[in-house]
Order: structure tokens, then C-alpha cells, then sequence
């Protein structure tokens, strides 16, 4: 997607890139070294000092991007990431930082934001609860005390890569309607079970609330009151999942293209077969839409008074999701059994892209969502 | 100041003064027809029209002077269609779109100076129209085997063969019609175009209906048609670089499909479809239309992702632009079929005479014409496959042996080769 | 289909298939000879006279099949009637003549059965309303009197090949839920209005019924305990539906292999090219799946005291109805141009088809059906 | 009454008498899997039990006596299967069906009489297990482009190459191993098959660890391995036939994952998933679900209508048999797909250790093997395309030229040859 950058944003871009291949090649992810803590959060400093985690908070508020547009500078990131199946908690403390800057406590703000932005913490967006979907208040229910305080009982599932200093942003509903609030994952009450997962590039866990008590200065999006709020975060995670899924996507196509030129059966390369080329010809058209429709979303979103990101992050979302997995399935087809095997990489690919295509809502979530969305 | 340099707003000035006093205004919701067929006498009306446009100086405002044109640029031009947008123009549907577009420009391109001074004049003035003779019912996807043959006769050729698809023949007065003048030499290297009168004896054009019920194209017999070395267009034997041109402006114009602007509401058409049916409510449907709406906005990005890199790239690359052509192959059929299912016994069944009430239909049964014509969805597949990714090369059997030959191997296929 | 078929069947099965040929070759079907009364109603005697109508009848009422399994005996014959696009009211009188023989008062049966099993009169299932779907008491509403008989109002959406001689089977809306009865399509208060169709092989009409008279001895199934003969009704048209489609798609189908051997581009016939070849092998591989799936459905219908029918035949429609459609295009596919001539009969394939996915319940409908009679 | 005659009846009761007085009955619920790895306890375990059986007279029912099997028929055998269904029997797991199935079946078919003396009574006894040295890295759906060769070396050869893909080689005592003796004929003509002791000098055999993290194939190394005549079956230079006749036991193996019961109850494993996960309700997990269980009946019934068409016919096309492939090829990976967005966040995620909640990840990965091993869907297409449509062949640039110049060719591969 980098054709679709300005020439600002191609010099940030180069220098994360270049961050990237060194600190956390594809060997070191597959081998796993950011499983170890100070690794992560060596990692994740040096990448917030590249501007990784400013870039939906206000100059006001100690954010700031590069083009004004944080969410397409965001989504340029996450695409490298996916080609590089970069691991930690990116879109999680992306969609967290956004949500403190719009409707956190000023208190919570100034304790939480410049960590966060700073890389010293990290923060995950407790969202989806068993079975999945994008009903994001669903697993976790609140009930209020008398002094504005709220407690916190119930189970999210598959939340992101959790250290003991993340932040979670935990959804969740009361008798009034949804609502939100940050809740350190060493808070009393808060358990963490680590959950193995498709994916082998990132830490998934259970969370239970077992009486988490929330004071009122760390509620994010009032009960009932907190919809749109939500609806944008839901946007920039979809947005910024979709294009790191576009990354990954481009590269496990590319590998997979050299694969079908330099591999000879029957005499030929077997990319000379139409029925090979022409369903990478089919692949490729997905994947160039995939582009398109992942930075049109970005590009909106990130496009202040543009009401329409909603929309956009849900269609990127739906589209991209299912021609991501199309696609590593048709790479799959392509490689044969060299891509069963575990030493080949095709395989972190496959299980990424799937991963991220149930994140957040998968493709029939979000169509669904868009009806709703267009009154329908 | 020459013409060429003719500042734009003080040509948009004359053109609206013109305009204005010699143009009726368009009635309100009268949406040109970008395509189709019109009837005799719209075509009559049209000629008028064109004639009056040609003798104020508005027609061929991009064309050279010296053939009738205003020797203007692509500027010029733009400014007169913003000025006009309002007024009745001359419509003569898809033929008159062919007939300034691919054909008139492979004309000034390749057509000598004496051809060019007799015919281009007459194009613009609106007294004649032109179409293609070129697919064949044995030449479709594969563009470069026309079997009609030209043969020499004395100082005359004669052509033999039939054509088809000819968009709006049937009110065209000349065409412009490939045909093969060298069997001994490879695919490629052995046609010649010519233009041919549609009145010419040995002719026959007879509309071909289609399956919707219209009939917007013709299939063409030539039996022993006498043309001359002065109807040649371009060189004997180097037809193919005529054909380039003519692709080049035929693939400009079937990009004009694609929507303008970014659809945001949720697919309307479909929309109102469920709602005629009550189905509004229904999961199945919800789904359909969804996907219908984010295959929209996918395509109208891609489309513009893809623009975007044609214009920025040092050396263009025309063939990326076969993904906009394969995206509307492959998505136009299934938003049809999605119409259909949404619409379920609405969009099966309707009033008769219930213009609305059969679009669905309509629209599913042209639903492919976009999937085969103009270069198929497997055309595009292979062009991206070699020309965009890089893939290695089908194995080509009709390139470097004689046509001739072709036609005899290929009816002895087996598949044997190393 | 007919390696499905036993000896018994094949004979008449081949004496039905030249019966069609010869009386109503495709020819005939494209210039409609078939909308004159006099042929339609010669037609229909012929057919009756080869057993057409008797299949779903048991003996003790004068009906009866060859082989015992009537279901299959009449997918046979659909098969064939598919292939040559034949047209008339075969499902439609074979789904009456069950629902009759089930449910029907004795002057009922008495007055109609011997017509419809000797072919003087044809009947027809209103069972679609506007927007289609498979809720078959959608659109007409009953209200009953003291007298035990009903009044109609409402209408109903693509009824099939209504002849003034034609009994309609309506089932439609109560206050106590479904019921049905049979009305003649020439009865006071019910209008016919003829409809266009996609399809250019059968008639279709809206039928209005405005305070349609219905004695007690007419109704087929009472108010809220139909339930039952209903789903039967539906298992019996959904699998002749689904026969009649597969022999559609073997003749459109063998047609365009056929093409595709003969036409030559690039020096070579089209289906040498793998790009052609893997998609007819592919949908040579669904018409497989098509035909296997309309004959268990048959079978299953057909044998007394299997449950499963009604599953049987909500899972051939629904496979039926994708495989038909995605068939047709990719038959369009391969003919190019040529299939987009009136003069080819493709298109009369593909509206057909197109039109039979439509009918009482698409794949869609059909699938959620299922979850429901699986009790999910 | 001879052996071979000997009624089903009378050795249904012979075997059942010795089943019951010398086997154990196996735990209630315990499946013997059909597929995968045993541990070395297992298969130790696994050859005392079969030589049991052998010395009992139950090994290789229905091979030849002479070569210490009993010369029955398949009716003895499958009555032998029903008696002992309920009792422990021996589990050398994939592996063991490989020695007996195909690879058993060719030795008989194509081995020296010396050889099967030697070789057959071992393999009954339990002695010796044997795996398939076939696929190459360079040979996968491209069965005789086989690279590994041979080289005769006075009275021996030597075999140098590597292979892939040996079902449970780790546990096999000899492998029968392909490799080219004559790189000057075509591709099929110049292949021989060697009995191979895995113990020879020069061999390694390394396990392939799968993306599911198991271990079930080995890859193996040969480097100057030494074998003789006497290790040769079938004749040098024909390789070829007896890979034919192994080809035919390969794929009836592969027929034993259809399902033997109509699928009648709503995909169970699915509807469980959407449980788990409070699923059940959301229309588009119930289309799911639907689709799947539909796509089960119909490939179920696909099934029994080709085994049906396969008996009946007078010249059985075996190439139908592809359907059955084909649609497991391209329903499966489409099955396990259904399984992972039915069960959502569930599927995706699971508590360590919990081999129920892995299996929906674990069938997603394992989901295209059957789409890619024992003739990939693209391979399946290609002989439905031709044998069953009997629609043109593609080109072929490697059967009949010299397999040196193929490989030499191929790698200038330009798609140039009319």
C-alpha cells in the first residue's frame, strides 16, 4: 500500500520498516522472542518513539501524526506489521489511546495516555466474549454503586497480548446500556488464563472480573450514552486489523507467486498453467481490492467530521476478511505439501490472516452491522 | 493566437453564448442513455443536430482543422460538454460513441491524408456513421483470428466472410472491416483493414437479437464485396498496428462504467427490491444486499487505486488496468443473481409492460456481457496472471507458424508436444 | 439419471421420453406452442395416459407408480421433462393429486382425482406469495363462517400454468394458523392476471382471491393441523423441482462440453485450455452432486414411513438451486457471445433454471428450513 | 474341499473360536483411529499381536498360502473383520495399512517368486513393516518426474536423491523405493522400484513436523545407498506398471474416509460448536451450518452413486472415482472453514491442553491435505476434464522426449512452440 502514500508518510514508513526487519524479523517471530517481557517492551518503546502509538490522540493531548491523518498513517504501520507478522499490541493501544482522548477523565488521561504513547504500557481493547461476534459489551456486566463507582463481573475471551502493565479497555453492559472503563490487568479481581490459539504470532488470553471495582474517573463512555464511542472504536480496530491483514496478504501472495515461476512440474513451471494462473489472477484481483478498500476505510476514518468511517471500516473489514482467507487457502493449494510442513512459513501466514479475519466481527458480522448502520 | 492556443474560459464563453441561443434545454430527469439502440428517426434528428454543431464549429473540437475539426484540446472539449450538459445533443446511442471514439481516432491515426480529407468531414458533419466489422463467429476472444479473407482481383480486392457483433450496423454507412490478406504469414502479420460502404453489393447486415429482446448489434455477410486500394487503412499486412490503436480508445471507453462517485448508501436498488417483497427482514437477504454494497465500494476504489497508479507511474502499465475489467466481470454477474434472489418471485415474475418490474430480469440475462465481451474474464485472468505477476507464458501454438497452418492443426489437436 | 433406474422404470421412462420428443421438441417449446389450450390439454391426456399424474396416488384411488416409490418414478420422468424444458403442470398436479389423496374429503377425491390422473384437468400449488420464500400460507388469509366453510382474501404471487380447467390447492393464513383448500381457478371472486416471466417455458400468474367462497368439503388440511401435509406437499414439489432442474442442467450442460470440444481459438479447441477445463470439471462435479442428491431425495420421499423426506428435499432444493445457477453462468461463460443470441437456446436453459431456484424456497430458505425441522 | 473354497460360513466359526479364547475385548468406546502415528510402544505391541494372528492362521487372509497367507477369499476376510470388530487387534496405525495395502498388494503383483518367499511371510508375521520412498521434493503431483537415480555399479546400484512425504517410514524396516534407471527415455519409461532396508548405510530418515505440530511423514536422504538385482520388483525400466498397480490400492484406501452411514442428523459437530459459543441464534451461523450438513449429504450420496456406477458398469471407468476425490478436495477445506466462523472466537482460541477445543484448529490446518495429496483438485479437474468429458487434452511437453531434456527445457520454459 505504500503507492498510496505521500512522501512524508514514506519516510516514516521506511524508518518503521527498517525497525521492523531488525528487532523482529519473521525468524524471530516464528521462534517467538517477543513472548519474553522485556523484549516486548523493548520492542514496543522503540516503536512508539517512531510515533507508533500517537497517532490517534491529539497534539493537545500529547499525539500527533505525520499527515494529519492518523488513522492512514496508522494503517500504512499495521500493513508492514502484517507483511512482517510483527507481534504486540498495536491496534489495542491504537483503539484504547483514541477512546481515553475522546471521552477519558482528565485524570485517567494524564495518568494513562503518555504511557501509552511513551510505549512504557501497553492497553488492549477487552472486547469479545465466547463465541465472538462484534456485540463488544457482551461477557462482562456492571452493576453501579452509590458513590459513581461500578463493579465489574464476567469473562472476556481472546483478549490480545496482556502484560501486567496493559491497560484493558473492558466493554461491557448494565441495566442502561452498554458502557466502558480502564481497569489495569493487575487490578484486584482481574484474572488472566493465557489461551492457546490458531495464531503463533501473538499472546491470547481469558480474562474473568470477579468484582472489579471501577472508581468513576475510569469509566470511558458512560452507560447508555457511550454508542458512538464504541462504534469508533470498533472503526479504527477494524481498519487498522484489516490493513495489517492486507500486509500479510501481500506477502504471503508474493512468496507464493516466485513459488508457481520457479517450481517445474510436467516440464513447465507450473505458474504457466492456466489452471494455477488463473486462480492467482483471481487472488490477485481480491488482494487489489483488499488495498483499496482497506486505505478508502483508513482514509475515512481518519477524516475529521467524515461520518461515514463506520461504514467504511466495516466494508474493509468484511471484504478483507474473507478474501483473506480465500487467499491463504488458494497459496496453501498452490505450495502443496512444502506448505504442510512446519518449517515452511506459509503456514504463520495462514493462521494469522484467520486469526484477524475473526477479530472484532467477521464478514457476515459486519454485513449485518451495515444494514443496521443504513437503518435497514 | 492560433486556434490550438485558444484560451479555454474565452471558448467556454463562445460556446455557452452559442449554446444557449441554438440548443433547446434538456427536460428535467432526462438522463442521456450512455448506450443502446435509437430508432430511425432519433437517428435522423440526431444527423440535424450534428450538422448544426459542425457548421458552428462544435463538432470534432479535439480534431484536427484541416479535416473539419476545431484542432482543440481534451480542455476545450471538457469545457464544451460542462456547457452543453443542460441541452439536447445529438444522440445516435452506442454506434455514434463508436464512430468518433475508436474508429475516428484509428482513422486519423492510420488513414492517409486523401481518405482522411474526404471522410473525417463527413464524420463530423454527422453524414455518416461508421461501425466496426471485426469479431467474427470464429474470432471472438482470439482477436487476431479473422478468417475473412481479401484477395486481390486486377487493381480491386474482394472480401469474402462474415462478421458479427457489429454495434449498431444497421444505421451505419460505412464500416471499418478486418480481413485476412496473407495466409502464408503468422496471425499477426497477415491483416489488413479496409472501409467498406454498407451499401455495397455483396452485403447483407441483419440485426441479431439477443436474448434480453433487443437488438443492438449485427452479424455481417460479405459475399465478393469489391473494395480498392483507396478504401485501405493503414498498410496491407499491418492491420494488427491499426487494431492497437483501436483497442487503446475501444478499453478508454469501457471504463466509463464505472460509477463517479463513491457509493455510500447501502445498495438502494437492492434495497427498494426487498422492500417491494417485504423482505427486508430477512437474514439471507440483509447478507445479499451487504455484499452487493461492499463489492460496490470495493470496485469504485479499486477503480480509483488503479487510475491513480496510471497516472503517477513513470512507464504505465495498461495492463494493470485488466483488473478494473476483471472486477466488473466477475461482480457485475453476481450482483445480478443477488438481485434476483433478493427480489425472489418479484424479480421472476412482473406485470407485463412493467418496465421496473423486469429490470432484474433484464439485468441478470445481460449480466455476462461484461464477463465475455471486450476481452473475457479469462483474457483478463491470463493478462494478469503474465503481463501484472509475472507468471510464465501459456504455450502458444498459432504465433510464428502460418495461419493457414493454424487452422489445420488445430483441427487435429491432441495435445502432444514434447 | 436414468442409471438410477431399475428395468421397469427405463421402460417407462423411454416411452415418456419419446412421447416428449416427438410431441413437444424443444423446437415447439421456444415458439410456445404449448400456450394454446388444445395442445396443452392433448399434452397433458398423453402424459396422464403414461402415468404422469398417478404416481403420488395410492391404488385404492386409482392411482399407482411402477416401482412402488412413486417420488422416484415421477423424478424420472421430471428428469426427463427438464432436459426437453417441457412444459405444464406436472409438479403442481403431482403435489394436488398427494395432498388430495392424504387429506382430501371423500367428494373431494371423488370429484377431482379421477380428472387430474387422466389428465382432463390439471391442478396447481398457489402457494407463493409476493417476494417468494417458502412461507406457502403467506398472502391469502381464510376466515370461517358458521357453516364450517371459509371465505379467501389475499393473493397470491407466480402460480403456475392455471388453465380455466385448473384447481388451485391454496393454502393460506387463519387465525389458528395454516389451512388449505382447493378452489377451481374459474371460481367467483378469484382473477387471474397473467405475469412476464424470466422464464419462457411455463405461464405464470398472480392469482386474486376477493371473498372466495370455500365449502367445508373443500379444505385439505384444517386450520392449524396441516402442518404435516404441508411440509409433505413442499418435499414432494421441492424434489420434482429438483429433478426437472438436474435434467435441465445434464442437456445444458452436455451441450456446452460439447462446444467447447468443437470451438477453436488460439489454434486449439477452447477445452483444451485448463482455464475452461477445471471450470467444467467443476461443475461437472456439482451436476454429479445435483443428481445424486435429487434421487436420494426421491427415494427418501417416496418410501413409506421415512421421515426424513421433508430434509431430504429442503437439502436437493437448496444444492440444486446454487448448483443450477452457478452451472447456467458458467455454461454462458463458455458459449461467449453465442449465448447471448435469442436464437440459441442456452438462455432458455438459464431462465428456466434460474426460474425453478426461485420456486417454492430458494437454497437460502431452504437451508434456515432445515434448522428448523432439526429443531436448532 | 480346498481352502480357497472352504465356506465363509465354517471359517466365521473357526475364527470367532479363536478370537474369543486368545484376544482381549477392547474397552467400550475405544475407536481404533483409521489414520496417524504410533508410539514405539504401540508397534511393538502392535508385532506380537500380528504374530500371533499369523501363527493362528488369521494374517493375510486373503493372501497367498504359499507365501504364508490363507488363500481366501474377500467374503472370508470381511467375515474375519466382523468377528474380531469388538477385540483388541494389532494398530501399527497408517503405516500398517500401507504395508499390507498397496504396498503388499504390488510386491504380490509384481515380485520374483524368491523375493516374496523371502519378503511376504515377514511382512504377515509382523516382522517387517514397510513404508513408500515415492514423492520428491521435485515430484509431487508430477508422480514419474521422478529425480532419484540409480546407477548401476558393477553387479549393484547405487541410489542417490531424496524423497518425501513416507507415510511412518520411522517405524518401517524396508521402504519401496522409485528411482530413474534410464535418464534417456521418456519421463514414464526409464523408472525401477527397489526394495530398500531402511538400516542401509547411506539412507536418513529425518521426521517432517506438520503445521499441526505432529509428525507423521519422514523425509529421507540417499546417499550411494547400495541395493542389488535381487532387490528389484518388477523390471528395470518399468517401473511404471507396478506404480499403476499401486496407484489402484492407493485410491480404494483413500475411498475408507467417505462416511458408511447417510448423514441424517443436522451436522452434529457444528451445531455443538455454535452451543459452546451461544451461537445457534444468529441466522448466518445457521446458514452455516445448513450448508455444511447439506454439502455431507450430497458428497455421501455422490459416494454411493459412483460405487454404484463403478459395479454396474460392463467397462468400469475408473477416472469417475476422481468425483469422489474431487468433492472431498474442495469440500473439505471449505467444511473446516465453516467450522472456524461457526465457533468464532471459540475455534480460534483454546484453553491449553484442551484437545476437543483445538480439534476445530486442528481441521482447519489439516483441512487441504486432501486437496493437494494422492492427486491434487488440480489433477482431479484435469482427469474429469479429459476422461469423463473427454474434452481436449492439454499439451504435453514431457512424454515423449528424453526426461534429460525435459528438465533442461523446462527451466528455459517460454511458452513458445506454434
Amino acid at each position: 500500500m505504500d503507492t498510496d502514500a505521500s512522501a512524508d508518510q514514506r519516510e516514516l514508513l521506511d524508518v518503521s520498516r527498517r525497525f521492523m526487519e531488525n528487532s523482529c524479523p519473521l525468524r524471530a517471530v516464528r521462534d517467538g522472542v517477543w513472548r519474553d517481557g522485556s523484549f516486548a517492551a523493548s520492542y514496543r518503546r522503540q516503536g512508539a518513539e517512531l510515533g507508533w502509538f500517537s497517532m490517534f490522540v491529539p497534539e493537545s493531548l500529547g499525539g500527533g501524526s505525520i499527515s494529519g491523518n492518523g488513522a492512514l498513517d496508522a494503517a500504512l504501520i499495521a500493513y508492514h506489521r502484517g507483511r512482517g507478522l510483527q507481534p504486540g499490541s498495536f491496534v489495542g493501544t491504537n483503539v484504547v489511546a483514541a477512546a481515553l482522548a475522546a471521552a477519558g477523565s482528565d485524570e485517567l488521561r494524564a495518568a494513562v495516555l503518555p504511557a501509552l504513547i511513551s510505549g512504557e504500557a501497553s492497553a488492549s481493547w477487552a472486547a469479545t466474549s465466547s463465541g465472538g461476534g462484534g456485540r463488544v459489551e457482551n461477557g462482562v456486566h456492571a452493576t453501579s454503586r452509590a458513590d459513581g463507582s461500578f463493579e465489574l463481573h464476567g469473562k472476556k475471551a481472546a483478549v490480545q497480548d496482556i502484560d501486567p502493565s496493559t491497560w484493558l479497555l473492558v466493554t461491557c453492559g448494565t441495566a442502561d446500556g452498554p458502557m466502558q472503563s480502564l481497569v489495569p490487568a493487575d487490578a484486584a479481581g482481574v484474572s488472566v488464563t493465557p489461551l492457546a490459539s490458531l495464531d503463533l504470532t501473538r499472546r491470547f488470553a481469558e480474562v474473568a472480573f470477579d468484582g472489579v471495582h471501577v472508581p468513576a474517573t475510569a469509566v470511558v463512555g458512560e452507560p447508555g450514552t457511550c454508542g458512538a464511542l464504541i462504534e469508533r472504536q470498533r472503526a479504527i480496530a477494524c481498519t487498522l486489523i484489516a490493513a495489517e491483514m492486507v500486509g500479510a496478504m501481500d506477502q504471503d501472495f508474493e512468496t507464493t507467486v516466485q513459488y508457481a515461476k520457479d517450481r517445474i512440474a510436467f516440464g513447465r513451471p507450473i505458474g504457466s498453467f492456466q489452471g494455477l494462473k488463473h486462480q492467482l489472477a483471481d487472488t490477485s484481483l481480491a488482494l487489489e481490492m483488499s488495498k483499496a478498500i482497506a486505505v478508502a476505510a483508513a482514509r475515512t476514518v481518519g477524516t475529521d467530521g467524515d461520518e461515514h468511517g463506520p461504514q467504511a471500516a466495516s466494508m474493509a473489514k468484511a471484504f478483507v476478511s474473507e478474501a483473506g482467507i480465500d487467499l491463504v487457502q488458494t497459496c496453501f493449494q498452490v505450495y502443496g505439501g512444502i506448505g504442510y510442513t512446519w518449517e515452511h512459513d506459509q503456514h504463520l501466514f495462514l493462521r494469522r490472516i484467520t486469526m484477524d479475519a475473526g477479530l472484532f466481527g467477521d464478514g457476515a458480522w459486519h454485513r449485518e452491522h451495515l444494514c443496521q448502520l443504513a437503518g435497514l | 493566437m492560433t486556434d490550438t492556443q485558444m484560451d479555454v474560459d474565452q471558448f467556454r464563453a463562445e460556446a455557452r453564448a452559442w449554446i444557449t441561443s441554438n440548443l433547446e434545454r434538456r427536460p428535467a430527469g432526462a438522463d442521456a442513455e450512455a448506450r443502446g439502440v435509437r430508432t430511425d428517426e432519433e437517428i435522423v434528428a440526431a444527423r440535424a443536430l450534428q450538422r448544426r454543431l459542425f457548421d458552428a464549429g462544435f463538432a470534432g473540437i479535439t480534431y484536427p482543422a484541416e479535416y473539419g475539426g476545431r484542432g482543440l484540446t481534451a480542455a476545450h472539449e471538457r469545457a464544451f460538454r460542462e456547457e452543453s450538459a443542460d441541452f439536447v445533443m445529438p444522440d445516435f446511442g452506442a454506434v455514434g460513441g463508436v464512430t468518433v471514439g475508436p474508429i475516428g481516432r484509428s482513422l486519423l491515426e492510420h488513414g492517409s491524408p486523401e481518405f482522411l480529407q474526404w471522410h473525417i468531414p463527413r464524420i463530423l458533419s454527422g453524414e455518416t456513421i461508421w461501425c466496426q466489422f471485426y469479431s467474427e463467429p470464429e474470432a471472438g476472444s482470439d482477436l487476431a483470428g479473422i478468417r475473412t479473407r481479401a484477395t486481390r482481383d486486377g487493381d480491386q480486392w474482394l472480401l469474402n466472410g462474415s462478421k458479427i457483433w457489429s454495434t449498431g450496423a444497421f444505421h451505419a454507412n460505412w464500416a471499418m472491416c478486418l480481413a485476412r490478406t496473407d495466409w502464408d504469414a503468422p496471425k499477426h502479420r497477415g491483416l489488413t483493414w479496409f472501409a467498406v460502404p454498407t451499401n455495397a453489393p455483396g452485403l447483407t447486415i441483419r440485426p441479431i437479437t439477443q436474448i434480453n429482446g433487443t437488438a443492438e448489434f449485427c452479424e455481417e455477410f460479405l459475399d465478393e464485396v469489391v473494395v480498392t486500394d483507396a478504401d485501405i487503412i493503414g498498410e496491407v499486412n499491418h492491420g494488427w498496428s491499426v487494431t492497437q490503436t483501436m483497442l487503446v480508445y475501444e478499453r478508454g471507453a469501457g471504463e466509463s462504467g464505472v460509477s463517479l462517485m463513491e457509493p455510500r448508501e447501502l445498495a438502494p436498488d437492492l434495497v427498494e427490491l426487498a422492500r417491494r417483497g417485504g423482505r427486508t427482514d430477512d437474514p439471507a437477504i440483509r447478507q445479499a444486499i451487504a455484499r452487493a454494497h461492499v463489492a460496490d465500494y470495493a470496485q469504485f476504489h479499486l477503480g480509483a487505486r488503479i487510475a491513480a497508479r496510471l497516472r503517477s507511474a513513470s512507464t504505465p502499465d495498461p495492463a494493470v488496468a485488466a483488473y478494473s475489467k476483471l472486477a466488473r466481470g466477475v461482480y457485475t454477474p453476481l450482483r445480478a443473481r443477488a438481485a434476483i434472489e433478493i427480489g425472489g418471485s418479484d424479480a421472476l415474475t412482473w406485470p407485463e409492460g412493467d418496465d421496473a418490474g423486469q429490470r432484474p430480469a433484464i439485468d441478470y440475462l445481460n449480466g455476462r456481457i461484461v464477463s465475455i465481451a471486450a476481452g473475457s474474464n479469462e483474457m483478463q485472468r491470463n493478462g494478469i496472471g503474465e503481463r501484472v505477476l509475472g507468471l510464465p507464458r501459456e504455450p502458444s501454438f498459432d504465433s510464428s507458424i502460418p495461419f493457414n497452418e493454424v487452422l489445420r492443426k488445430s483441427r487435429g489437436w491432441n495435445g502432444r508436444v514434447g
